[in-house]
């Protein structure tokens, strides 16, 4: 009954196929689970939807599963950081699907937390509305969304233990709990296992229970737009 | 003469009022961190999961886990709290942060905002913009008073897809400050030496008041 | 001989699993935590925002901050993690729970469960018993075969207000285990020397298979 | 705009009025918040709407309220531990909304996520349905359920700083961290206010936006049900 895995590649065993839902964690290139993307590539499967915030760079997170043309379809809601990915979809290789970046957020929530849909005044009058059921509410429209719940979860976290509790650092926290939340399956990498019962029991920002394989990674932490000002 | 991009960043800051939660966007809206006096009590907040969002780190302070929403690296500032993306916009969408001040292509007469895409064009996606012009009680736009050809970004109805409808309360451009009321524009206040003439002349909206 | 509460208990405890996490209802089910395996890794979840309850305090570990659902005080775990109600029931509602076993009035033969309330008596309320039922992937009902007066518990309907609908899976009574499948309710054990004749005596629902 | 009051009283300075709603923090009488029950109580303010999972016992926690028939309406999950509700209630003087729990929680989360609805499979086919709107997805049916926004809300923390941010303990934590979005004002009550920038910044429960006044007090924290076991 073990969690603990050795590496991406024995965490995602018998859990790939092909044309599967994945939820990944991460901002930007921030927080993003680098040895499960990595692994995925290396496993090459195919036809994949990706509900992700952004789509990494062209060579760099999930930039790499777009190389091999791996991905059919992102939800996501900014994805400018990557020139392959505008080459696939103006070529018809690849769907966009916008979601709204708190919507996005809020439909892996829900799809985790048993809620199929929600109303959000987010995209009304816009074309993310469009098709979509409209509803009152004290005299103001809405929006229904729906929930999103996805064959596979990968998400990183910082420190992590053998029960599956994890916990995350500053801003790689973003789409990472919410994520575990909305897969059917959830791997964690982290930066560190560490003994159960040495996390802050009230900074665990993800309860063993929704996570079912974890390992110990290697992690490159990219930075995206290196801003500094003077010291 | 009209204002220039600092001279807009600091007539937006005047928008702060001590206390303040605020939401800045990307472009022109982050220099208004700037301008914030120094007696008042401001709390930034970034939507990829941070509130109290301090300045640039030196080379030394760099931290590849702390980046804003614009994916630059940021510190954090004593106040500072962390949390998840759903977390995050329920702040926003909750109407919980009292201000964003945001960039825009166009917005209309009845507070319309398109800045999020040009059709034919290569799409990048909203990000939290949609989210913000919904949940943020007070949306100031600021931007350039017309397009690089000259023409009106201030316009009778947008012709780019929305962002958001009827959310705008306040636009400042190099121009001036102006306020989406009844029936139009109102103009709010005009940069030194810009003439009431110039502004009809560059502005399709309806200017009433 | 039908089973009295502990070996009910320790029956119940037989539908555990390795690696499963377990909410446990107030009353007969707590005693279930009891009978766990020695070498399983069982997470019992309490609603009000635990996941890994220890056992009762001593008296020197007594901590009003800390208490389970039925408001008894009780101790933390190498494994536990704290957090808030909407938090916890996003795992009960989203089906993260492997099973709950819970107390009943009456069940139906098409697994509706009534455990909440009794018309013109004092009302008290459902707590999280009808999250629990609609969420967790897995519902057994454990309690006597018939109630006070004698009369089957078990039944073609239910005459209270229900807890859910076409919710629970298997009922372990003292005189043994049930499941619920199509056309009623299914036999699946006996307690030793409690014979067919007696449960069909004593149950109103349909017997099937 | 400092957000640091010197008691309860104080705390409560303009904010109260008969007829208003109140989100309450607090399960059983675990993380109550204790002081400012009381001082409400003293306020005498009348005709309350109040939101709490519990209604505590007769003669602690909101049971105060109930002494002097304060309250108006009740939207709860379980009061079974209170006599006096139940004498109230029976007598016509006291309407009570019952809600599950998990359905209470997500309805403040919601309310204070501008979220003004969402479905959920809790209480399909139970008279807690009954005049609402059900809906279909995936074959499945839900109902619709509100989100709660309330005119104030109480709550109660571990620690606090004088931004508002705040940190709970243990399972005294439970509701307060949705009453505190869900209050067009929210005031906090903690046993201890510490310096600025001493909270662990990764576990701080209730970010300071959510909180408009705060102050310290001393909090007695009674224990329901005091079980053991042989030492």
């Amino acid at each position: 009954m073990g969690k603990v895995y050795q590496d991406a590649a024995s965490a995602l065993d018998g859990i790939l196929f092909d044309g599967m839902s994945i939820a990944a964690g991460g901002f930007g290139l921030c927080g993003i689970p680098e040895n499960l993307i990595q692994a995925i590539k290396d496993a090459g499967t195919k036809r994949l939807t990706v509900a992700s915030n952004n789509a990494g760079v062209d060579d760099f997170g999930l930039g790499l599963l777009l190389q091999d043309k791996q991905v059919k379809k992102m939800i996501s809601s900014y994805v400018g950081e990557n020139d392959l990915f505008m080459q696939q979809y103006l070529a018809g290789q690849l769907e966009i699907e916008f979601n709204p970046q708190g919507t996005l957020a809020e439909r892996l929530r829900a799809g985790g937390a048993g809620i199929p849909g929600f109303y959000t005044a987010t995209g009304v009058g816009t074309e993310i509305a469009e098709g979509k059921e409209l509803k009152e509410f004290d005299g103001k429209t809405y929006v229904l969304e729906r929930g999103l719940k996805m064959d596979l979860a990968i998400i990183k976290a910082w420190k992590g233990d053998a029960q599956g509790n994890l916990t995350y650092r500053r801003t790689a926290m973003n789409f990472n709990p919410e994520c575990a939340t909305a897969g059917k399956v959830t791997i964690a990498e982290v930066e560190e296992i560490v003994p159960v019962g040495s996390l802050d029991k009230m900074a665990i920002h993800t309860p063993g229970v929704y996570v079912q394989r974890i390992f110990q990674g290697a992690h490159e932490k990219r930075i995206e737009q290196r801003t500094t000002r003077a010291a | 003469m009209p204002w220039d991009r600092s001279k807009m960043a600091a007539r937006a800051a005047l928008e702060l009022e001590d206390g303040f939660y605020v939401n800045l966007g990307i472009g022109i809206p982050t220099l208004v961190s700037n301008y914030v006096p120094a007696d008042y009590d401001i709390t930034l907040q970034s939507e990829n999961g941070m509130l109290g969002m301090g300045p640039f780190p030196t080379e030394d302070e760099i931290d590849p886990d702390l980046i804003n929403a614009g994916k630059q690296t940021v510190t954090e500032l004593d106040r500072t709290s962390y949390f998840s993306s759903s977390q995050s916009f329920a702040m926003v969408r909750g109407g919980h942060i009292n201000l964003s001040i945001l960039g825009a292509m166009e917005v209309s007469e009845t507070g319309d905002l398109a800045n999020w895409m040009i059709p034919g064009r290569l799409v990048k996606g909203m990000g939290g913009a949609m989210d913000l012009v919904a949940g943020v009680q007070r949306i100031v736009v600021l931007m350039d008073h017309a397009n690089k050809a000259g023409e009106s970004k201030l316009l009778k109805k947008c012709t780019l897809p929305l962002t958001g409808q009827a959310v705008v309360d306040r636009i400042i451009t190099n121009l001036g400050v102006f306020d989406v009321v009844e029936g139009g524009i109102k103009v709010v206040e005009l940069a030194p030496e810009v003439a009431m003439d110039e502004v009809r002349q560059k502005t399709e909206a309806t200017l009433v008041g």
